[in-house]
């Protein structure tokens, strides 16, 4: 309630800081950084803190060497809660969270196991993917469909896992191209992936592949540029990447976006931690029951039956009468 | 003014024109220099910590410039550095975690192994550039790329599908609890003395011996060189996989000492291309190069310190570093000017 | 008589360096001036400050009487001066045409028009008949012709006062009296010609009146018919010069270098060197003299295992060393005292203490297990530094780049010397030095052959192959055409030997006629 | 996929893909002829792609599809002013010119970085709206096969790259610009005898270089990336580097050499849908382009030989 906040505000001495350090794809990824500086604005906002010591704040990381330091650099600020994003940061929480035992940190992506002050909270990407997957194969007019993956490894291949399954459960013989870039950044490969499943008739491409995956956005928006009616789509990955599939304001490539809330969770485990419960050395995982993950408004680009295929995998999933492989080949 | 004056302050003064037009540039986007500079300044020096970070940040700078440098100095442009470098780390990080070894032997071993590798890699445009004339720029650039690809796939194998590889065992790591105790958990590691053995090794072998004379000979000409008996051909490829040994042991820095461990690489480490600069900095003598790596860690270090302290963007540390290697590789200008003012001091006396 | 060019009291510095002191030269309309020097003396720089390449610190430069301030070539070319370089000024891969035209290149809408260009040369080069292919690459021309393309270039720029910086240095004698010829067609055309040379011989032959420098300085101007090659030198380098090095009679021992029907292809498979046979023994100089290109270089190569051997034997001291590594070679006892001393002969950016250990670098007693002792090599070096009195600014911490050609040669030849060994190849050794440098090396070549080692001299020179060898070996189109005592022949029945008419009873009746 | 398939996909995504680094790397064949090594070419791409991205971002409401045009222009400037930077110091102060060159690329990230926070505080811009799109080339499309190869889905700026590598072909080798721009890189004193002002042609040539690679930058910013980050340009400079080397200094060798990386960069993406291929693990398709172009090299193309005076700075009356 409102007045508890205000209450907050006067006394300074226990507001709760929050900060982050992001991997190498910095704060604006997008992505999953981008999403969870969001939610701890959201914190921020909510508890009337500052942008700054004391209040909350970001570090970005230019390269795998500076994790440790810029970890260091905010617990040396007194932050009493640090979000570590991305899996590439195991070692460096690991490394840390033995020397500052008073530290709190939370991990987002990856397990850092049996540490009193480390949280790690995971999402069940494979859960939501698997609805893009239901959703695709529905909506596939030429019965195949595509993903392209950033690089090989065991995140990514949550996402390729759960839209295999969702498109196979959906059409038993539906079709799937899947390739990796092995590449976050390299658009350009992106693209020559993107044309080349659209070239062989896939007419949806799912992508888990950062910046590169501005590749198949380009791609598509060519294809539906030069012909309005040509039958391609992309699903996008993380948050809602709507507007980056927008070929002009009638027209948008764009059939739906997987979800990973991080801005939710990490304003929940803030919130946690400020009342004095920091989920210290537990695994967190957030699926489709919590809304941690889910599919974005497709904003009437699938049909109703589609929805409702979607919607009914969703309960199925929830109430565990479906369990989505975690990884490819499971 | 005598020739080492100059030669001393030739880079000092390039210095201090870097940062002043750094301060420029932050004062002109509303930044505070001071406070940028302060930041900067205990980026680098504030703690035993940073201090412990600055050095841990010097150590793989050192091991690329000395690589780039010797390429240089027997005639070779080695850009490949970065794929060396990496392919060390990859051999270092595997030896390190596949053994169970004393550690008297199994240090050395992943050191050796993180050499043997970046030779290896090195060897190839060696090879090719000695028997075919193939230009080694191309090729090392080529293997850069690879090396990348290659690493991830072979990480992924030793790591059963994983993103990185476990860590290296104690009796392969070059950290001490001794060390990170006294800089308060910095990661500081014994690798800064295998650097400084390298540059102590490296101008030994290029002022000191046989093999220094003729790679050095072949370098400058290799016709004379021939005609003086030598064996062009194996000179080359020497040069080379020594220069890429060198590159190799920086990858040990982070496999064995950093890391102690490798992940899949995004994209190139930059530690490779870095290279090329400290080692000019340095002007290709051992001792310049560990200078330039000084200069150049410390100031990439402690520009970290800048947004957090004084949200200012580290690029502007880069920015710093880039204008003082120009300054440093113009300075024949700099001579000049201060050789006029050496002569009309000497005039007015 | 008016003169085209005055240059008055030109001074020039490098740095503290004075290259040239107050120095005069008067170059009369249709005359051909010398300018005769050491080496090192003033003579290039003084005429690149006339050419603008190099501005000077004082005097006064007047044209055709009127005073002109030449800041860069550019200007020289508008008033009408064209310059000759010492080391040729063309660009290897282009063609001749396109070397001439640099600059000032014939368009047509934007295009060069090549074809007007080339014929316009054509024009030219028959006009002073010069012969040169408008088409060809200058790679792939004799040095003789890339000194005719240079002369082109001037006079294509309608250059009527030509600087000619020693266009002789690397001229066969053939292209040299050729070249005289020439320059006596220019003067008849109404041009003016100042021309650097260190051959006195073609100072007598070709010039009006000669201007001598020494160290810098001006020493004066003299009337070559009124002046002799004595009083030059002497002018020059202010002492006794002995032209003919007198020796004592040679006394040949066992053999040393002997060939038997060699056979050496050069790069594009072509023999060059064609079942030669030739012996060289202890105690004599054997001189091998031949036009340019009659597989000189093929057959030092091939002696000295830098190229391989098609077929034929060489052996050294009665071992064979055919084919043997260069360095097994060097061991036996070859010394080698190249064609080309930069390309081969120095690494131009080592200091000049390391070039001394070039050969020896990694012998005892310079080197002992793989670790060099450079207090050794400088000693080694300063003492042949000292002997063979190579000059330089720093001494064996000078980089060789910045030695005077003469001096590089001087310390090549200490280096080879001093290894002692039983045969001494010198290839065109003199090459581009003055009187001076060219007595002393001479001496030092007889020295070795007193010394009952084996020496084999190769020289385009006519006259140095006759007071150096004691016995010469013609060479043409790959094979010892003859053998001959210089005592025993003349200039140009040497001529005709090189030209590749063996005519045995010439030989003799010129013996006759001595 | 059939053979004709994999064609159609080979070929225009070679194409497209080479589009950029035939710019950049001929940008180099300007500046190498003249005697300047310029391995700075990734900044230069780097500040050119930027550039062209903020300005686009900007304009384009006022521009419409003229934007991405405007922008090539607008990162062509800033491409020049960045090279001039490196030929002041290569140029007029002697400076190494490798040196210049590495300093130069971080410079061109960094200040370009530096300016997308300062702008929009955040490391990464938004997508662009205006980019160059691709479209089919009337009639000649319409011819069998070969239009499916080579006119269908063509971006304009792959036309302009092929025109800028036969007009530079025209410029080095036919016009005294090319003539002189040659004699200063093989021997600047001799060129010097003859009245060329070799400061004034390197300066020149390394704007052209300038030029060309903020050009080449802009492009793959605008017709792929779609938008501008801190790796957005990643190694491309390097890669046209390697064209220009690899294709021996000529304007259309560059050009050759670019597309050959093209189309093995096509050929790694498409192999894994290539009976047999497909059964090769994925890393020797990944590491395909690079060991093919190496296996180029090592066997047929051999060696070449870069410009005499390349690397040199020229210092009048010195030898
Ligand atoms: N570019 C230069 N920098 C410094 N010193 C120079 C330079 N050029 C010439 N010198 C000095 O000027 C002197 C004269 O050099 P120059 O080339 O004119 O000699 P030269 O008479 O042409 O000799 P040679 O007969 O061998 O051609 C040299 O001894 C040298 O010390
Ligand atoms: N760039 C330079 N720096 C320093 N000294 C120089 C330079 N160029 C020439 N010199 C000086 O000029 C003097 C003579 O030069 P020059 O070229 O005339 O000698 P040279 O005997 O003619 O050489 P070459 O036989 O190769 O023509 C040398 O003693 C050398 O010290
Ligand atoms: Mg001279
Ligand atoms: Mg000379």
């Amino acid at each position: 309630g409102g007045g508890e906040e205000t209450e907050k505000k006067e006394s300074s001495e226990d507001t709760f800081s929050v900060a982050m350090i992001t991997d190498t794809g910095g704060v604006d990824d997008k992505s999953f950084n981008q999403s969870t500086w969001e939610g701890i604005q959201e914190f921020g906002k909510e508890n009337g803190l500052e942008k700054g010591d004391g209040g909350f704040d970001y570090l970005q990381s230019s390269a795998e060497s500076e994790y440790v330091t810029n970890l260091n650099n905010l617990i040396r600020r007194d932050f009493d809660l640090i979000f570590a994003v991305g899996f590439a940061l195991h070692n460096a929480v690991a490394e840390v969270a033995d020397q500052q035992p008073e530290a709190q940190i939370a991990i987002i992506d990856e397990v850092v196991p049996d540490k009193e002050n480390v949280a790690s909270i995971m999402f069940r990407a494979n859960e939501a993917s698997y609805l893009a997957g239901v959703a695709a194969a529905q909506e596939s007019k030429s019965g195949k469909i595509g993903f392209i993956g950033g690089m090989t490894g065991e995140i990514i291949g949550g996402f390729e896992a759960g839209y295999v399954a969702g498109a196979k459960a959906a059409n038993p013989d539906i079709e799937i191209d899947i390739e990796y870039a092995e590449s976050f950044t390299d658009a350009a490969k992106g693209q020559q992936i993107a044309k080349r499943m659209y070239d062989s008739g896939a007419d949806i491409i799912f992508h888990a592949a950062g910046n590169a995956g501005n590749g198949l956005f380009t791609e598509a928006k060519e294809r539906k540029q030069k012909d309005p009616d040509a039958n391609v789509w992309v699903i996008g990955v993380d948050r809602d990447q709507y507007d980056e599939g927008k070929v002009d304001d009638s027209t948008n490539v764009v059939l739906t976006s997987v979800l990973k809330r991080v801005d939710v969770a990490a304003k929940e485990v803030a919130n946690q931690a400020k009342e004095g419960n920091f989920p210290g050395g537990e695994l967190i995982t957030y699926g489709l029951a919590d809304e941690g993950v889910g599919l974005a408004d497709p904003r009437g680009a699938v049909s109703e039956e589609t929805v409702a295929a979607v919607e009914d995998a969703r309960q199925k999933i929830i109430d565990g009468e479906i369990t989505v492989p975690e990884q490819p080949g499971e | 003014m005598s020739k080492r004056a100059v030669n001393i302050l030739v880079p000092l003064i390039s210095i201090i024109l870097g940062l002043v037009i750094g301060a420029i540039v932050m004062a002109v986007s509303g930044f505070n220099p001071i406070d940028g500079y302060v930041a900067l300044w205990n980026g680098i020096f504030m703690d035993s910590y940073t201090m412990g970070e600055t050095i841990r940040q010097i150590t793989p700078y050192i091991f690329s410039g000395l690589a780039v440098a010797f390429a240089f100095r027997t005639g070779l442009f080695n850009i490949g550095v970065e794929g060396q470098l990496i392919m060390g780390w990859l051999a270092a990080a595997w030896v390190g975690q596949a053994f169970e070894l004393p550690k008297i032997i199994h240090l050395p071993l992943a050191l050796l192994a993180a050499a043997a590798a970046g030779a290896l890699w090195a060897f190839i445009p060696g090879f090719l550039k000695a028997k075919l004339q193939v230009h080694e720029v191309i090729v090392t650039i080529m293997l850069n790329y690879t090396a990348i690809h290659v690493a991830n796939a072979l990480i992924g194998v030793i790591s059963g599908g994983g993103e990185r590889t476990d860590k290296v065992h104690e009796s392969a790591s070059l950290r001490a609890h001794y060390l990170e105790a006294m800089t308060d958990y910095s990661r500081l590691h014994w690798g800064i003395l295998v650097a400084l053995l390298a540059v102590v090794f490296m101008w030994f072998l290029l002022e000191r011996t046989t093999l220094g004379y003729e790679l050095k000979a072949v370098g400058f000409n290799k016709n004379a060189s021939e005609y003086a008996g030598m064996n062009v051909k194996k000179n080359i490829i020497l040069a080379m996989v020594i220069s890429g040994a060198f590159a190799g042991l920086g990858g040990a820095m982070e496999a064995l000492g950093t890391f102690e461990n490798i992940s899949k690489l995004h994209a190139a480490t930059g530690i490779g291309f870095d290279g090329i600069a400290v080692a000019l900095l340095g002007a290709n003598q051992p001792f310049g190069v560990l200078l330039g790596a000084i200069l150049f860690g410390a100031l990439k270090n402690g520009g970290l310190n800048m947004p957090s302290e004084a949200g200012i963007p580290t690029e502007i540390v880069s920015i710093v570093i880039a204008l003082i290697i120009f300054f440093i590789a113009s300075g024949y200008i700099i001579r000049v000017a201060l050789e006029r003012f050496g002569k009309k001091r000497k005039e007015e006396k | 008589m008016e003169y085209v060019i005055e240059m008055l009291g030109i001074r020039k510095q490098f740095g503290d360096f004075v290259a040239n002191d107050n120095i005069t030269l008067q170059l009369k309309k249709g005359e051909i001036h010398a300018l005769l020097g050491e080496n090192g003396a003033g003579k290039s720089t003084l005429m690149n400050v006339l050419f603008g390449l190099y501005q000077p610190e004082a005097g006064t430069i007047r044209v055709r009487g009127k005073e002109v301030k030449i800041t860069d070539p550019n200007v020289a070319n508008k008033l009408g001066i064209g310059m000759v370089h010492q080391h040729f000024m063309l660009v290897e891969n282009f063609t001749v045409t396109e070397n001439i035209i640099l600059g000032s290149e014939p368009t047509k809408m934007g295009t060069i028009n090549i074809k007007d260009a080339a014929k316009k040369v054509q024009a030219l080069s028959e006009k002073y008949n010069l012969n040169v292919d408008p088409y060809a690459k200058i790679e792939d021309i004799s040095v003789g012709m890339q000194q005719r393309v240079e002369i082109l270039k001037t006079l294509y720029r309608g250059a009527d006062i030509l600087i000619f910086d020693e266009p002789t240095a690397s001229l066969t004698p053939q292209e040299i009296t050729e070249l005289m010829q020439i320059m006596k067609r220019l003067i008849e055309e109404g041009k003016s010609i100042i021309l650097i040379t260190h051959k006195l011989k073609e100072i007598m032959e070709v010039s009006d009146r000669v201007t001598v420098i020494r160290k810098g300085q001006g020493i004066g101007t003299v009337v070559t018919a009124e002046s002799s090659p004595t009083q030059l030198a002497e002018l020059m380098v202010g002492r006794q010069v002995v032209f003919k090095t007198e020796k004592i009679a040679p006394n040949p021992k066992e053999i040393v270098l002997q060939i038997d029907s060699l056979t050496v292809a050069d790069n594009r498979g072509v023999d060059k060197v064609k079942n030669l046979n030739l012996t060289v023994r202890a105690g004599e100089i054997v001189g091998i003299a031949g036009i340019d290109g009659n597989g000189q270089s093929e057959l030092i190569e091939a002696i000295t295992g830098l190229r391989k051997v098609k077929n034929g034997k060489i052996t050294l001291n009665g071992k064979e060393i055919t084919n043997l590594k260069p360095r097994k070679i060097t061991e036996s006892g070859v010394g080698h005292i190249p064609q080309d001393r930069h390309k081969h002969g120095l690494v131009l950016d080592f200091p000049l203490g390391h070039n001394i250990a070039l050969q020896t670098y990694y012998k005892q007693p310079i080197s002992k297990n793989g670790v060099i002792n450079y207090k050794k090599v400088n000693e080694i070096a300063r003492n042949i530094i000292e002997q063979y009195d190579v000059r330089s600014g720093e001494g064996v911490m000078s980089i060789t780049r910045s030695l005077s050609g003469g001096n590089q040669q001087k310390a090549i030849i200490g280096r080879e010397v001093e290894r002692n060994p039983d045969l001494l190849i010198a290839a065109l050794p003199t090459r581009g030095l003055d009187v001076g440098a060219i007595e002393f090396i001479h001496r030092r070549l007889i020295e070795q052959r007193d010394n009952g080692k084996a020496v084999l001299l190769i020289s385009f020179e006519l006259d140095e192959v006759m007071n150096v060898s004691d016995e010469i070996a013609v060479i043409y189109d790959g094979y010892i055409i003859d053998t001959v005592k210089p005592q025993e022949t003349t200039e140009n029945e040497l001529g005709l030997l090189m030209a590749g008419q063996s005519l045995q009873e010439n030989t003799k009746e010129g013996g006759q006629h001595e | 996929m059939s053979f004709l398939e994999v064609l159609y996909f080979i070929i225009p995504s070679a194409i497209f893909y080479a589009a950029p680094l035939i710019l950049t790397a001929i940008g180099g064949v300007f500046t190498e002829r003249s005697g300047v090594v310029n391995i700075g070419l990734e900044g230069i791409m780097i500040v050119g792609a930027a550039s062209s991205i903020i300005f686009n971002l900007t304009f384009a409401d006022q521009l419409g599809n003229a934007t991405p045009w405007v922008g090539l222009l607008v990162a062509m400037i800033f491409g020049i002013l960045l090279s001039l930077i490196l030929a002041v110091a290569a140029v007029s102060l002697r400076a190494d010119q490798t040196v210049s060159g590495v300093a130069l690329n971080m410079l061109g990230l960094a200040a370009a970085v530096f300016t997308v926070k300062m702008i929009y505080d955040k490391g990464q811009t938004d997508a662009i709206s205006e980019r160059f799109s691709r479209f089919d080339i009337p009639l000649l499309s319409d011819i069998p096969i070969l239009g499916k190869m080579f006119f269908v889905d063509v971006y304009a700026t792959s036309i302009l790259a092929f025109a800028v590598a036969f007009i530079a072909w025209y410029v080095i080798y036919k016009t005294p610009f090319g003539l002189r721009l040659r004699s200063v890189g093989e021997h600047p004193m001799a060129a010097d005898t003859m009245g060329v002002n070799v400061s004034k042609m390197r300066y020149v040539a390394v704007m052209i270089s300038g030029a060309l690679g903020g050009i080449g930058g802009a492009v793959y910013a605008q017709a792929i990336a779609g938008n501008f980050g801190a790796a957005t340009i990643s190694g491309q400079g390097f890669m046209a580097l390697a064209a220009m080397i690899f294709g021996k200094w000529h304007p259309l060798g560059a050009m050759g050499a670019a597309l050959f990386f093209g189309f093995a960069q096509a050929l790694s993406v498409v192999g894994g849908s290539i009976p047999y291929v497909q059964d090769v693990p994925t890393i020797f398709l990944l590491i395909l382009p690079y060991v093919l172009t190496i296996l180029a090299l090592a066997g047929f193309i051999g060696k070449a030989n870069a410009p005499k005076a390349s690397g040199v700075p020229y210092i009048k009356g010195k030898r």
